[in-house]
Parts: C-alpha cells; structure tokens; sequence
C-alpha cells in the first residue's frame, strides 16, 4: 500500500540490491584515496562538485521546466563570496556559508526579475544576468582583481573556535570535505525532490493553468526554486576557491553555464541520477580524450550530437529502460527459487 | 479543522457566485456582453449555447484565467474580480477544462495527490516525504476509488485513454474540494459507456451536496437528463434561464437553434 | 537515486581504470618535463612556438646523452588561456603523468592561477610568457612562492623601455592607450604613464580606451581615441588582435596623423608575418615601434645565429619569443640539475636562484630575490630588411636590462 | 559634435556586421522554431571560406565570396537535413545543447584543416583607403559594409514581400499549422530557409574576412552579441534584428568613447530591460 506513494515504478523494481551497491559506491568514495593518486581524488572532486552544481540546475529545468543559462553566476558568486571571506577571516565554514548564502541572496533578486518569463525569454533572461555578473566580476577590479581574479586564498582549516579544528592543507583532508558536503546536499536535494514541494514543481513543469486549480501560486514556487538552484550553485563555487586558491572571471562566464547543460542533459533530465551522472561523463570523457588527442572539441562535440539525437532521454535513460527491466527480471526469479 | 469532514449544508438554498454586467472583448468581437448571472447552491446548472457563444469565456472569466474588461464577480458575497486563480481556488472555486489539462508526465495517483496537498497547506514541505502524509494519501485513495482510478494509479496520466484522462481531470478539479466547480464540456471525445460513467459521478457528487456543479455541454441528452437549471447564451449575453423544461419551450432559443430539434443536436 | 548506483559502479570501475602511480625519484632514466601554453583560438601561435622551441632543445640533449644519462621527455598541454584548464592541466601533469619539471604558460590571468598550486605540486615552473609582474614581484617577492621562475621579462618590455625610447622625443606631447582590458593591459598603460610622466612632465595622457578578449573590430576604439588627436599611440592587444587592430587603423588613415604607434608586442613573429603585406608596401611610413621578449635579430651573437638556423632548418619558421624562452627553460633545467644531481625541487630551486646562464637571447640572470630572469631586450621601427622574408624589428635601441626592469622593493603600481 | 557623429558612423559599420548575423539567427528562429547557437561558427565558416578562395587560391574577391555564401549553405544543408531535422520535436534546451555541440565541431574542424593559427586575408585594393567625412578619413570599406548592409535589409524585405517563397516564409513563421494546410512542403521550406541563414551568417563573415582576422573560436564570441541583438528587436523579427543591431553597435561604439569602463555591461544592461518591460522585443507583437 505504501510503495506507490511518489515512488516510480521503476524506482520500486530494484529492490534491496541497489541500497547495497549504494553504499558500496560510497564506502568506496570514502577509501579513494587510500589507492588512488591525489589527480583522481582532485578530478573526482570536480566532479561532485559539478554534480551538486547540475543537480541545483536540474531542479529548474527538469523539475520545473525553466531552462536557466546563467547559473554559472551564482556559481562565481559563491566562488568569490566564499574567497573574499577567506581571504578576511582563515576558516573554512565561515567561508563556504559566506559563499553560499551571497550566491542565494542574488538569486532571489535576480530570480524574482526573471520568473516573469519561461522558455526561451527566460533562457536569455539568465543568460543575460549571468553575463552581466560576468563582467562585473572583470570590471569591478578593485573588489574582485580583475582578470587576475583573487589569488592566494589559503585552504583553511576546519574548525568551530575552542571545540574543534581540522588542517585542511592535505588534498586527503579536503576531499573528505568535499565529499561529506557534497553527498549531504545530494541526500538533501533527494529529499526535497520527493517532498511535496518537489511534486508541486513538477505539476508546474506540467501544467502552469492546471497548477493554478490547485491553488498554488506558480510564480512564488518558481521563485523558491530559483533560489535553491542558486543556493546549489553557489555551494558548488564556494568549494572551488579553497581547492585552487584562485578565483577568475571565466567563472561566470556562459560557456561555464553550458557545463551543468551539458552534464545534466547528458545524463538525463527527468531522472534524479541524472545530473550526477552526467558530471561524471563528462569529466571522463573529456579527460580521457585530452589525453589522446589535441582535438577534444570535436570529440565531445559529436558525443555531444551523438547523445541528442540517438538517446534524448540522456544515459540514465538507458538503465531505465534496459537495465531495470533485466535487474527485475532477474529479483523476480531469484526471488521465487 | 479536517477539510474532509464537511458539514451537510442546510437544504435551504444559499447564493455562491454572482456576476454584475461582466464584459470581456477580444478585439472588436465582444465574447462576453454585459452578462449578470448568479448560481445558487441548491442546482446543478448547465450552460449551453452555439459555438462562439462566450461560455468558454465566461468561465475563464469567473475563475480567473482571463481578467475582466469590467463589471464585478462576487463570491459568497466577497468581491473576487480582481484577485488570482489560485487565490479563487482556496476559497472554493475549481474547474476541469475543454482542452484536456493534466500532469501528463506524473503518475495517476501522484495528479490527485497534488491538489489533496495543496488543500491540506503542504505543498511547502521541503524535506517531507510524500508517503509520510497518510491523511493525503487516504483521502487520494478516496477519490481514485470514487473515480474508477484506482487500479490505474500508477500509470502515468499521460498514457491514460482519453475518457481515463477526463476522469482523472474531473478527479483533480473535486480534488481541490472547491464549493463551486465548473465542468467545461467533460464528456467530449467520450464513448457511450465512459460517458454514463462520468456523468453518474457528476450526478453523485452533486447529490452529496459537497459541490456546486456548473456544466458547459454541447451534448442536450447529457444536459437535459442532468441539469436542474440550464442557462442559454448567445453572442455573449444570456437569452434565457430556467429550468429544462422551461428552456425546452422558450422561443429564443429555438431561434438560436435555427429551430433545430432540442435534445438531437449533438456535437 | 537508485540509478545513481548503476551510474556510479560503472564509474568505479573507470576511476580504476585511469587510477596513476607517479613518484618521482632522485634521478630516474627519464626526465619528465610537462609544459603548457595555448595551442587553440586566435594566441595559438605561442603555444605552438613553446612546443617548437622546447622540443628543438629537449632533441639537442638527448641527442648528446641527456642530462647525466637520463634522457628528457616532453608532454604539452593546451592551457585554452583559462586559469581553471591550466592548474588542471598542471595538477595532471604532476600527479598522473608524473612530470619532474613545468614550463610555459602564457597570460597574466592563467599564471596566476597556476602559481599559488606549485607549491603543493611541488615542482619548479619556469614561466616563458606570461607578463604580469605580480607573478614574480607579488607571488614571489611577497608571498614567497619560491617554486616560480621567469624566464621572459614582464611588462617592464612592454611599457617602462617604451618611455625611456619615447621620453627623447620632445615633439610628441600627447599620447593615447589602446589596450587590453585585462591586467597585462592596464599595468603596461599605467607604468608606461608614470615613468614617462617622471621624465616628461610636459606629456598629457589624452584618451585611453579597453579592449576584452575577442575584439574583431577595433575601429570604435580607434577612431574613439583619435577623435582626441593624439601624436602618439600606445597599444597593448596581441597576436590577431594587435594585427587587426593596425590594419584597421591602417584603413582609418590612422598612420597620416600620429607620428609614432608603440606596438608591445609587435615584435613577436606571428604578428610581423601577418604585417608583412602592409610593411613591404611601407603604409606605416616607419612610425610603428614595437618590441618583443625575445627578437630573432638580436643580439648579433654566433650563439643567437646558430640558434635561429636550427629552429628554422628544424620547422621552417623564424623562432618567436615564446620559442627562444622554452628553449632557453629546458636548459636552464640542464644546468640546474647537473648542478644539483637530483630532483628535489628545494635544490633545484637554489640552483637556479642566482644562476647566470648564456641563451640564445643573450645571457640572463635570475634574481634571487623574485625569481625574474633579468637580460635585455632592445626595442625598434618595424621595417622591411631585404635579409629577412618577413618585417623585422630594426633600427634598434638597446638600454640595459637593469636601467628599465623594476628592482625590489617594489613600489606599488597605480 | 563632429567626433560623436565619426563615432556613430563607425558603430554603424560595426552594426552592419551582427546585422547580417542576426538576420540569418532570426529568420531561422522565426521559420524553424530554433535558436541556432552554432550560427556564430556559421560566419566563422564563411570567414574561412571567404578568406581561402580569396586568400589562398586567390580567386576574384566577389566570386570568393559567393563561394563560400554557397560553402556554408551547404554546411547547413547538412546541419538542417541530417541533424536538426530530428529535434524539431524536442524541447529548447535539446536545440540549444545540439547547435551548441556543433560549435564544438566546427571550431575543431577549422583548426584541423586551416591550423589554430589566426590568418590574414589580403585586403582588395580597390577598398583601401578612405575618404573625408565630418573632417576625418573614414574607410571606404566601411562605407561599403554599410551600404551592403543595408541593401541586404532591402533585399530581404522584397524577398519576403515580393515573392511566393517569401510570403510561405511569412505564412509558416505565422502559423505553421496553417502553412501545412495549404499544401507548403514543409520539410523543404524547413530546409532551404535555413540555408538561407547559414548563408546570411557566411556573407557577414566573408565580408568582415578584409579586415579582421580568421581565427578558430571567433564563433562562440559573436553569437552572444547576436542574441542579444535578436533579442532586443524581439525573436524571430527580422525589422527588430535591424534596427536591434543597429542599438547595439551604435552603442558599443558610443559605450567605448564615452565611458570606457562600462562597455561590455551596457549591452546586457539594454538586453535585461526590453527582456523584462517588452519581452517580445521592440517589434515583436
């Protein structure tokens, strides 16, 4: 009687088995870096980081049907608020909070200009706003040092004053931060997509006119995702500075915007796993291809066209469809033996 | 208090909705002329009239799809003209529509659920899961057994059959408990056999006396075998109001009709 | 989440698959040497010239044994001129491909991205383009980043020899910028503005205009800044943006107006063969100056000759700057490590601080206290020489390198 | 007085160009439903193209450019039959990501084939030079960018007015229902009206082949300045796209003299507002 209740159907075949390998796979994060070099734990840092960044851009579009091509702005936000804290008080929470919380408090404003629209109006709307966030972040020298960006932000240690504190300067330490962080907000985001407030995005995505009969105020829903889309951003950014210790205009930069596009439509846009996967594509397959060639443009372009044209679902879509259906089938028998 | 256990109202009948000289114009073609109308708690009303008659009009006028060009809408003595749909909707006014309008892309059980938990003011909860609102979820399985659902509840609403999906849209519009609901041509594209079945519904709503029901149908078997009150428009104004038999009788509407045989004319 | 799983199981087994295992030890068979520099867009030039003139040297030494008989080997990397691509590219290098050594990187913004990583790399960079002068006066100077080098001189070329040549000029009065509106640009306008300034102070500074990244139509700036008649003008866009930028002002009649146009980095081959039309044809009217971190040219030693036959038997090119700093870095390198006889970044960098070493160039000197590579660079018309196939810098004015590079302390830049 | 007028005309030349780019984004937009991001790398092609023929095999200049008018349409003869014709269903970000892969494509494409090098096109002699306008040389060429763009806004304006291709055009942008209806193939239609904005895109990028340079990546940093042009004159219009490009080049132009530091925002600043007080665009209705 239970298991209907906002679980697809799909989501029920697995059965026990996935809860396993899912703690396998994070069992399996958490002793990475025992037997891999620190280049892989940096690279798979980029990419949860990406995934909490395409997972809040998925929210928009996937969930509420608003394509937004500015979120590599609030990226920078909380690259650059979490990098100015830093650079003032040494201390990693305060830092990440400051990003976080500037990176949202943007996106309410510019969210509550840009709800107005949906579609493509919105699309260019985000992309407009991201671009002006973009060259204030260049202008603006004597706040954000130009192109030059800000430099020497320390990695610094996590701690609460007088209870505890943790030297982050070690990749290791960092990664275990990172990781932590970022598997927190993905649980959250899973909780908030499966809430009744997730369910209520999705009739928006669905049906604007039929929501309203619900007496649901469809712009102040898409306002409060926009701004949990920009609280997602800006929580990706403010893990940036700390890792590099530079912060750079190109941040904000639109091609920046395609990137959570790209993952999130690689992976699939109405599927949870989604964006996740989607950021792990596309690092891989954009660090295995530099590696053989100087032409990777091109190589993640045609994949690119490939995917839209052969599998618009994305890749999850074929675990969906191919996958699942064996991973029943299979339950199934072993289940009556 | 549980929005659930309604009160039976008092038989005597109470006024829910009125209109003073509604206008709405498209241009230079009026849809909706100066129209007062009101509807009362103890009917079931139909409204029919040619195509083009503006009764399409009237109700996005009322619930609050299109704004006014003037005149004033009350309900239950407030002035509503002027605020938003979902605001109308929490004080009792719901709809189906013309044009099938569902959430095509979540499951059946899931079209119902949203509404049940708008009205029970949870739509805001962030991290809650969905199954651990029982009350919701009872109430959902309430109207999809009411409404023949059940057994599809976990199909997705967009590969539904027509007639399934009109259900289902009748399901989401009761589900919101509105008061006053108007049903805008809930049968069409239906076979016979769906047909009955939704118009016994309507009929059995109506007769819990939870719901006002207003009915835009081209269908005159549908609304002569149904309605207590039909309203006849034409060119955007109201050219007769009464009760079936009344309306079967009266000279202008047989004029609009061009003299067709009432009850035949089907679209 | 549950496809989250199946997503993730596949990953792991990848992550396994390009897991690296690089350490590196005191002196191994190989060398790795991992360079970088952009190699894509309209700067691609300069990267390439990187890996032309790295790998020129890195063939001479291997060719005669190598470093103390471990050979050297080269990987290089597209920077894509983006700070995040670059500390990637780096990072990658040193922890997965295992590189013992780092050079390259061009632009202000990227080197500042990749310097404050070095130290937890832990491996010696020498930069061979990158100008900003806070690389090695801000990184190095105050914040101590010992793992820097430069081997190029920064924008002291571009801008402070620029007003030593320009301040003997006593009719030119009125000067206006073009520049890029990024660092490099407005520390080269402004130090070229104070240091003349010290000199003349009878100058104005009439009009200054910006120019981002991927300007194609310089005539709004152009005509911008001669609507303030200017005698001279001073620009800073480079590559296909200063070629651009001096063929439409070419079409605006710029060249019947002013009597100089200082060109920073005009000096750098791309940009003379892409003149190289309108020089022969003399439509600058010999008033366009520029100069450049290293000309093919200069200095008329046999050292220099002999490099310039090589790069040029070797790739049928003229060596750019860029070209001639890589090659000189991997045998600074040499040195550093035949001195040291390991790889520990801590000696190498002694090893290198202080070091005078002969290049093609013209023999450079690291200062111990910011780690730049100070040798002199002189600055001139560019002409047509029948000698050469392509426009040259010629009728040179060579003022040493300690007269115009800026020295510790470092008074702050306006 | 006079320097501030120099200036506008100036901007006006600079106009002319992202008029011919936003012509072609428009009108595909406006016909196809698409909004083509690859359209930037389309003028890129035509650059390329223009600058071979002329450059390279040194072909006579006009025919060089038809060239490569006819190389690119083409190119988007391929893009449209093979590729974009398959998600027309899909939704926005489906187009934008797709044209944005190809973007990707073809700036890899040119550097394998012409190199990463930038190039130098040689410039016609018959166009160097200028001549005095408001007491000071203004180039030719620009003179002549100017009068191209605005015959080609004549010559689309008869196009569409004039003749039955264009008055489908006109009827399918309208409603494409109705196009359908009576009997307009649309596929077709589909097809040679995109090759006629790849072939706008290319002209733009022939004709700037004299005095820009042709570098890989040029694409992706016109396209942003097209947008915001379409966008202004509201999507799909194609008098809005005029008189859009015309806004921001004369405004680019005037930004740089006037306050240098804040000419990148101005552009966006503009694009923000007409999104939110007219989002159809000046013209749009």
């Amino acid at each position: 009687m239970i298991e209907h209740k906002g679980v697809s159907v799909i989501g029920r075949a697995y059965g026990k088995i996935p809860t396993l390998l899912l703690l396998a796979l994070i069992v399996f994060l958490f002793l990475l870096p025992h037997f891999v070099g620190k280049y892989v734990m940096y690279m798979t840092m980029h990419i949860l980081v990406l995934s909490v960044f395409a997972l809040g851009f998925n929210l928009l579009l996937g969930y509420t049907g608003l394509l937004s091509f500015g979120q590599a702005g609030f990226y920078a936000c909380g690259a650059y608020g979490c990098a100015k804290m830093l650079l003032v008080i040494p201390s990693l929470l305060p830092g990440i909070i400051c990003g976080v919380l500037f990176a949202g408090i943007i996106a309410l404003i510019l969210g509550f200009l840009c709800i107005r629209h949906t579609r493509i109006y919105f699309a260019m709307l985000t992309l407009c706003f991201g671009m002006m966030i973009y060259s204030l972040a260049w202008k603006w020298r004597t706040m954000t040092g130009g192109d030059d960006g800000l430099v020497g932000i320390p990695r610094a240690p996590l701690e609460i004053p007088g209870i505890f504190s943790i030297n982050m300067s070690s990749l290791g330490n960092y990664y275990y931060f990172v990781l932590i962080v970022c598997l927190l907000a993905i649980i959250l985001f899973y909780r908030i997509v499966n809430s009744p407030f997730g369910l209520t995005l999705q009739g928006i995505r669905d049906s604007e006119s039929r929501i309203a009969f619900a007496g649901i105020s469809v712009k102040n829903y898409r306002l409060i995702a926009f701004t949990i889309a920009g609280l997602y951003a800006g929580l990706a950014g403010a893990l940036l500075p700390p890792l590099e210790s530079t912060v750079t205009p190109p941040l904000a930069h639109w091609t920046h915007s395609a990137e959570p596009v790209l993952a999130t439509l690689l992976g699939g846009i109405h599927s949870f796993a989604g964006p996740i996967a989607g950021a792990f594509l596309y690092y891989v397959i954009k660090d295995i291809i530099v590696r053989f060639t100087e032409y990777w443009l091109i190589w993640l372009g045609a994949i690119v066209v490939a995917l839209v044209i052969g599998l618009p679902g994305g890749i999850v879509s074929i675990f969906e469809k191919r996958l699942v259906p064996w991973i029943r089938l299979r339950f199934a028998q072993g289940s009556r033996r | 208090m549980d929005p659930f256990t309604v009160c039976p109202r008092e038989s005597s009948m109470t006024e829910l909705l009125k209109t003073e000289d509604l206008r709405k114009a498209f241009g230079h073609f009026t849809a909706v002329d100066g129209v007062n109308i009101h509807f009362t708690t103890d009917a079931l009303t139909s409204i029919i009239g040619p195509n083009g008659a503006g009764k399409t009009t009237l109700i996005n006028l009322l619930t609050g799809s299109l704004p006014v060009d003037s005149g004033k809408i009350f309900f239950k003595g407030r002035e509503i003209t002027k605020i938003p749909t979902d605001e109308r909707v929490r004080r009792g006014i719901g709809r189906s529509f013309q044009i099938m309008n569902i959430f095509p892309m979540l499951t059946v059980f899931q079209n119902i659920q949203l509404p049940v938990l708008s009205l029970l003011h949870k739509s805001l909860k962030f991290f809650s899961r969905l199954d651990a609102h029982r009350d919701a979820i009872d109430e959902v399985e309430r109207i999809l057994k009411e409404g023949g659902l059940w057994e599809k509840r976990d199909m997705l609403a967009g590969e539904l059959s027509h007639g399934d999906q009109r259900l289902l849209e009748m399901g989401i519009a009761i589900a919101s408990k509105p008061e006053l609901c108007f049903l805008d041509e809930p049968t069409s594209g239906m076979n016979p056999v769906e047909r009955v079945k939704i118009l016994e519904n309507i009929r059995k709503l109506s007769d819990e006396k939870r719901t006002t029901f207003i009915i835009v149908e081209h269908d005159m078997d549908v609304v002569f075998s149904l309605s207590d009150r039909i309203v006849v428009m034409h060119r955007g104004s109201i050219i007769a109001d009464g009760k079936p038999n009344e309306i079967k009788e009266n000279q202008n509407v047989k004029e609009v009709y061009l003299g067709e045989e009432l009850g035949e004319e089907s679209t | 989440m549950k496809k989250l799983i199946v997503i993730f199981s596949v990953c792991l087994l990848v992550t396994f698959a390009i897991a690296p295992y690089a350490n590196p030890g005191p002196l191994p068979k190989v060398i790795k040497i991992g360079g970088q520099g952009v190699t894509s867009g309209a700067h691609a030039d300069y990267g390439r010239q990187m890996i032309m003139g790295s790998t020129l040297a890195i063939d001479e030494i291997n060719a005669a044994g190598g470093i103390l008989g471990s050979k050297l080997e080269l990987k290089f990397m597209d920077s894509e001129l983006k700070g995040a691509v670059a500390v990637k590219n780096a990072r990658y290098m040193v922890q997965d491909w295992g590189a013992h050594l780092l050079f390259g990187v061009d632009s202000s913004g990227v080197c500042m991205a990749v310097g404050p990583v070095l130290p937890e790399l832990d491996r010696v960079h020498i930069f061979c383009h990158a100008a900003t002068e806070k690389l090695t006066e801000k990184l190095v100077y105050e914040k101590g980043i010992k793992n820097i080098f430069r081997i190029s001189v920064p924008v002291y070329q571009d801008s402070i020899i620029a007003a030593m040549i320009f301040k003997d000029f006593p009719e030119i009065k009125r000067w206006a910028g073009i520049n890029c509106d990024y660092e490099y640009g407005r520390t080269s306008w402004s130090l070229f503005k104070s240091t003349l300034k010290k000199y003349r102070p009878d100058v104005e500074f009439v009009a200054e205009v910006w120019a981002p990244f991927w300007t194609t139509d310089f005539s709004p700036h152009i005509s911008a800044v001669m609507a303030k008649k200017p005698d001279g003008i001073f620009a800073t866009p480079w590559a296909g943006e200063a070629v651009m930028n001096l063929r439409q002002a070419l079409l605006l009649g710029v060249f019947d107006q002013i009597q100089v146009w200082w060109q920073a980095m005009g000096g750098s081959v791309d940009v003379l063969e892409g003149l190289a039309r309108e020089v022969a044809k003399d439509k600058f009217q010999g008033k366009l100056w520029a100069t450049a971190r290293y000309i093919h040219n200069w200095p008329d030693t046999p050292a220099n000759k002999a490099f310039v036959e090589k790069f040029r038997k070797r790739w049928t090119r003229y060596p750019n700057y860029s070209a001639e700093t890589s090659y000189s870095a991997i045998y600074v390198f040499k040195e550093a490590i035949e001195k040291t006889k390991s790889l520990e970044t801590a000696k190498l960098i002694k090893a290198i601080e202080g070091m005078k070493i002969a290049c093609p160039g013209g023999e450079r000197y690291f200062r111990p206290e910011d780690h730049q590579a100070v040798y002199t660079v002189p600055a001139g018309k560019v002409i047509h020489d029948p000698a050469y196939p392509l426009p040259i810098v010629g009728e040179l004015k060579v003022i040493p390198a300690k007269d115009y590079y800026r020295k510790p302390p470092f008074p702050p830049i306006k | 007085m006079e320097n501030l007028a120099f200036q506008g005309l100036v901007g006006l030349s600079l106009a002319m160009y992202l008029w011919l780019i936003a012509a072609g984004l428009t009108i595909v937009f406006g016909v196809l439903g698409i909004l083509n991001f690859a359209h930037g790398s389309l003028f890129m092609l035509g650059a390329y193209f223009a600058f071979t023929f002329y450059g390279l095999f040194g072909i006579n200049f006009w025919l060089s450019i038809l060239l490569s008018l006819i190389g690119v349409a083409l190119v988007g003869l391929i893009m449209e039959r093979f590729f974009l014709r398959h998600i027309y269903h899909l939704d926005v970000p489906y187009q934008l990501l797709l044209t944005f892969g190809f973007i990707l494509i073809f700036d890899d494409a040119v550097k394998m084939t012409w190199g990463g090098v930038f190039m130098i096109p040689p410039m016609p002699e018959f166009f160097t030079g200028a001549i005095p306008i408001f007491g000071r040389p203004f180039p030719i060429y620009n003179l002549f960018i100017i009068g191209a763009g605005i015959g080609v806004a004549i010559g689309l304006w008869l196009i569409l007015e004039r003749t039955w291709w264009g008055r489908i055009i006109r009827a399918s942008a309208s409603d494409r229902e109705m196009a359908g209806a009576i009997g307009v193939n649309i596929p077709i239609l589909f097809t040679t009206v995109f090759m006629f904005g790849a072939a706008l895109a290319a002209l733009g990028g022939a004709l700037s082949t004299p005095v820009r340079v042709v570098a890989p990546g040029i694409g992706g940093a016109v396209i942003i300045q097209a947008f915001v042009v379409t966008v202004i004159g509201g999507l799909g219009n194609l008098k809005g796209a005029f008189v859009g490009a015309v806004i921001v080049g004369v405004l680019t132009a005037y930004g740089i003299l006037l306050f240098p530091i804040f000419e990148l925002f101005i552009i966006f600043v503009v694009m923000a507002v007409v999104l939110l007080l007219k989002p159809e665009g000046l013209f749009g209705e």
